[in-house]
């Protein structure tokens, strides 16, 4: 049932599961687990460095980019999504992530872990066995955590902050859930073979869905195309960008599971194509509008970041350099020329970045992974598996429609209960002051 | 007395003062405004969304000048800030009818 | 007689040291210790953690709430403290804090340590048996640097540079020394039995105390109470206990000492309670003041991580809610109302935050310790040990009154001759301009 | 050939690989390596720790320091330099600097690992046994990226963009690759015995020698001396500067290559110097200028890192302490009065701190060195070993020669080309808005 | 020639620059200023220290005008600042006596 | 009615409002600014390098009151900002042509 996961660790890990296996099961009663202190310390320090990226990175990431008046509300959405996820991860998240789910498990995890219950001092998980599974608990925490966080993108400078609480709690449990558990938690995407590293669709292509959608039912921010809504201290977007680039390394090569080949394998692909992707943006704005702006390097370096997340643990580095480099083109048109095109107002794009970066990269998993690199995965280029482009097509297809029908139909309950959008006079006087009563005053 | 009120391109400030002191206008107030004018921002995009920027910046300077020292103070600052380009400001004088030293309690000429 | 922190370990270290004891007795002279790379590499990481926590972090956090004019004598409070604190360990403080003091062993430990004399390259100490001392020395450096650090939220924007630095130094050794010893270094408290997995009255109960002391013989900052001392940037604010959350876990799971079972429960607990915490202030806002401010979120999780600190190593998931969400509600209440009711000064919290959330914390610890989760403890509720709960009031009666005494003497002594507060003149026009002949421009 | 890097990992590394050598040897065609998953834990995270030097480290120490006009200029240096150096070290720089070059190996590397062809899965660098060797290769690509980023401090407020990039990628690949093989890949300096444990000279001598023939070329900014170019927001820098503390544990610990008794060696005399160092020169500011500045604290743990850094594997702990003390004065000195003196526009004093500190470290190194901390050192104190500090004196004079001399090149091409320097209309209005078409409002 | 300065609540800004533009003024600037009158600020409470916030944000525009165009432009502002609350701002009108575009030299009316 | 406009060092700002407010002036608009005159700004060195502050901070009140009242509200700045130190501010008086209000169309003293 966990066999999906036990793929994605490689082989490495998988011989190691398989010498651990047999000796854990000779063991007695309350007997210690065959834990590895450094694959743990790796964990550990992977957990915290993904943390990390959601606060400060991501918070500062998004409040650099919107108006003085707006930006204590967005470092709130970043902090209180935190906060929210933490506890309901808890309470049930985890448990119907990843756990069995008996009967249903091609679809969700069951309820056993219901506040952790099972979870004692010595637990492993089989999705992890040389760390304890407190520790891999956590670190699937913060995935939970950031990727809810990174739909704020889409829905900045308008939104109730009652709405948005109750939309993150909901999402994670009706979207996120589900979908990290047919991919990762021994569901049917998994199970079909689909290859997703580090949560290219999971994680991004999910979180960017959601964010369209919500851009379309919130509409656009009042004095959109009209007003000025240049950014107000890119020194935050920057500082937030580079603990992104900075923290994704736990969340690349902290997806190994284990401090091997295959962490150090996933860390130079992210660092290549982040590189590639802020190199090609940085171009691209070159050329077409004569200026590199910062906005545009750390945009794609984010871009690249994405691209390369589903693709990370399975591809070698001069592959990684192009799709680094094809992700900081394509976002860079989806963000700037096709969002103008469509005329939705995806603030600060959580589609045009997340969410194409994110499908873009899946789909380039299933080209570029080899077999070289990851004794699990076979990819098209280099091993001939046309069969894995499918797979890829169909978990990019999958993600996208399930998670835009429920985050439709979770917005829509919000919206007829709570009620999605502040007043207009909230609006243009800041939500800091009137959602929060606080201001910057600098 | 009179009050001089210039609204002129920032990185000419210092130029503006110098010119000012050297007509001898012994002090002045400087504050950071944004001005609407025949020059207009350009549009700017940020990430595909476009709009226009309607202010640009600039800094404006008061200087309370006795009359006869009115005309000197102007071609300086005239002389001073233009570029020739547009947007290069304008300079206003109001009448000023008493000025007061705070320090010492002067007031008039004595105070400037 | 490094009993306690052996016992402060669990019982997979305590095994582990029962085995590498006699390998060590039997190795030849200069032989090299038996260092496990995995826990010393998670020690080095939690070290660097608990560094980041005060610089930046802390530094952040306070800067972020005072008045523009002393937002770089705030930074620079953090900043120097670090420098002499670390010089101050490394002459002495380490010595008397955690070496073996003979006689007096039970008060204060020895000085054979001066200028770390007898740490040569392949030392290491009873209590890490597999980490090299080095590491250990550097990580328990990290700890004595924030305690005093802390402090500075009780006596900011009015405080000389002088005075706080001689009461910097004079405070680590004359209080936090000893106390570190009493608990972890072999003395007292910890031989009988106190259980403090990280700090809980060691470092915030303690630095909370000083700054109530401080607060009350500096006096209020002029203007309190009229004048607008809104906070002028919670954009740092935010960044700072953001780096505080995540650095803390080098704080807490780190003082497992090992990167372990331990280390990932620590780690569980101290994030299920901060996100508790925050959420329980958010609440009382929220209800209370019809608005949720993000100076109350981050408060918020600030107090979880305070009070979850000494319980970290000793409670399951579910008792981490719960302390963290008492933590939440209770320094709310003592930050906001209490302070308000009784009237002094402590500009930034560092009693109603650190004082109360570190005594809260004690003595749930006493509560909630569970066996299943640490050998080394057994609590009220889960095991019985009523007398436990009878420790912690010990704990917290003995620091609280010791660390009053000294800190009052200190300060006194500190008052008759550098003198302790700025001249008023100084103290309107700002610490930043006369103090340090600089300002923010932003 | 790679003699001189091992040596530099001292005796328990060379013990390990001893050990780990004929295992290797033994082990069949496609066999994994021996890799101990606690160093490479702590090398991923020496990785990311360094990294984060750079990004948002080093970004924010310097942006802090300039005008408003010229903030998000400054910080695209350090991003854009990161994204750029990164492919550029995966194309070819880490094959000319840490492979084999064959009959010139004494001078340069092959090229053999172009785009890092040989790299696969399971290989391992002869320089760091223990570790995969796609992490070694990404600790070295982050040091290859900060070592150029150094350099921008000596050119800021003044230089065009595409000038800069220009530089950057040169001066990696004909100054840094070469001085990395000389010391440490094999090359005639490190065979000679030249010690630099972590980049006295090929880093921060290098690189401030760079910024030192930079800003003659470059001339002085507009203003310089009658303007005011008081830095816009020290916060930032006061961020950086903690970032930079931070992360250079990664640095220096991280140079042990290995998670064991000498990186914990490594990180103490890193804390302690560095300490030292903030002390010194605040001291030196506080008789000389009557005021301690936040600045002067800063720099001053700047300079004490830059120093410590080539002695920091090889001294113990007293000594690292001289050796910071030393650093803060000898920096303060020149950056604040030698500056004044000879009156060139050094704007963020990479020269003076990094150049100095460089040189400084590097010689102290000689005297200081012990075969007690390190059995491949041997230094003229402890040691009576007067010839080291011959083989100092060389390593710097060759390094400052080599580099002023190819950097002299390589900007006049630039200045005759693509031409060194904006327009004086640009630099008056700021490069944020002329360069990159965008500005901050805070 | 007179300047119309006017106090306004700052997000009626572009409604007000909008509406004059209307009534045919052709420049104008802008200042950032703090206001202090009927309307009180609420009081604050920041972690139980309270205080009574004095002035609240306005912005400030200055438009010199031709003294026939006064009365319009005056109107123009009433008509797109008022909100009908406490606070929405004063217009006061001073007498300029000369008036001088620094890039051409014109002066007078010409140089509005 | 006369426009007063005070530039004063910027930690009297709250003594001065408290003293117009004392003088029966019942609203008054601020501006942060920066001040030329005798007062001269120390030469600072950051790194070694050395430049000449020419700008100190002040802070320019304005508030426009009814002619009766402007000798008290003159006394009561002076008597608020004066330090006796050099850089103390100015006090400067202009006529006023009209005030409206804009909540009510109130014009004239009415409005103030
Ligand atoms: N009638 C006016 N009243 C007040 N300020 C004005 C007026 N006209 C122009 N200004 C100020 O002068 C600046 C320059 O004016 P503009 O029309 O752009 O260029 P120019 O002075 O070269 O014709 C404007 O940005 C504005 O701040
Ligand atoms: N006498 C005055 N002189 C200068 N500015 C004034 C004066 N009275 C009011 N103001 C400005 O107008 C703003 C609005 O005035 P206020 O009395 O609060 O409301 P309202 O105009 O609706 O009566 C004030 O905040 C202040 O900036
Ligand atoms: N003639 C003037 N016009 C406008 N503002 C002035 C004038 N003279 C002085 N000021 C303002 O008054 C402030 C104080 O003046 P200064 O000459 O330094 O001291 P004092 O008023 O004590 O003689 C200056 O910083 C400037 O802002």
């Amino acid at each position: 049932m966990t066999f999906s996961k036990l793929k994605r660790l490689g082989v490495l890990a998988g011989a190691a599961a398989l010498i651990a296996g047999p000796a854990l099961a000779q063991t007695a009663a309350p007997a210690a687990p065959k834990i590895d202190t450094g694959d743990t310390a790796w964990m550990l320090t992977s957990s915290v460095l993904v943390l990390m990226m959601t606060i400060p990175g991501l918070a500062l990431f998004y409040a650099g980019m919107v108006r003085k008046k707006n930006i204590l509300a967005t470092l709130a959405q970043s902090f209180s999504a935190t906060a929210l996820i933490t506890v309901l991860w808890m309470v049930i998240g985890y448990s119907i992530a990843f756990t069995d789910g008996g009967a249903g498990n091609a679809w969700i995890g069951g309820v056993k872990y219901l506040l952790l219950g099972p979870m004692g001092l010595n637990a492993t998980s089989s999705l992890a066995p040389t760390i304890p599974e407190s520790v891999y608990m956590f670190f699937q925490m913060t995935f939970a955590i950031i990727t809810p966080a990174l739909i704020a993108g889409a829905l900045a400078d308008r939104m109730k902050f009652s709405a948005f609480l109750a939309f993150m709690g909901a999402w994670l449990l009706l979207v996120y859930c589900p979908i990290a558990h047919w991919v990762w938690g021994g569901g049917w995407l998994g199970k079909a073979g689909a290859l997703d590293f580090a949560g290219g669709t999971v994680v991004h292509l999910n979180a960017g869905t959601a964010g369209l959608v919500a851009a379309l039912m919130l509409g656009k921010r009042k004095g959109f195309g009209t007003e000025n809504m240049a950014p107000h201290n890119l020194a935050y977007s920057v500082i937030g960008a580079s603990l992104l680039w900075v923290g994704w390394f736990g969340f690349n090569a902290g997806s190994a599971v284990t401090s091997n080949v295959q962490a150090g394998m996933a860390a130079v692909a992210t660092q290549i194509a982040t590189a590639g992707a802020s190199l090609a943006w940085m171009v691209a704005e070159w050329v077409v509008h004569k200026k590199p702006s910062v906005l545009g390097m750390i945009s794609g370096a984010v871009a690249g970041l994405v691209a390369i997340t589903p693709a990370s643990g399975f591809v070698n580095p001069g592959d990684a350099l192009l799709i680094g480099i094809a992700a900081g083109f394509v976002c860079y048109f989806s963000a700037v020329h096709m969002k103008k095109m469509i005329g939705y107002d995806d603030a600060l794009d959580a589609w045009g970045v997340h969410g194409v970066g994110g499908a873009l990269g899946a789909i380039l998993t299933g080209v570029f992974a080899s077999n070289a690199i990851n004794a699990a995965s076979k990819g098209w280029l280099h091993d001939g598996n046309v069969g894995q482009m499918m797979l890829q097509f169909e978990d990019v297809a999958a993600t996208f429609v399930y998670c835009a029908v429920v985050t439709f139909i979770i917005l829509t309950v919000i919206k007829y209960t709570i009620g999605l959008r502040v007043s207009e006079e909230v609006e243009v006087e800041g939500l800091d002051l009137n959602l929060h009563g606080e201001v910057v005053q600098a | 007395m009179k009050l001089i009120k210039a609204i002129v391109k920032p990185f000419k400030l210092d130029d503006v003062r110098e010119a000012l002191v050297g007509a001898g206008v012994e002090g002045l107030t400087v504050s950071e405004v944004k001005g609407y004018g025949r020059q207009r921002g350009q549009t700017e995009i940020y990430r595909g969304a476009e709009y226009q920027v309607n202010f640009l910046p600039k800094v404006q300077l008061e200087a309370v000048v006795e009359d006869s020292a009115v005309g000197k103070a102007v071609e300086a600052i005239k002389a001073a800030a233009a570029t020739g380009k547009i947007g290069d400001g304008k300079i206003f004088v109001l009448n000023v009818e008493e000025a007061v030293r705070i320090r010492t309690g002067e007031t008039g000429q004595a105070a400037l």
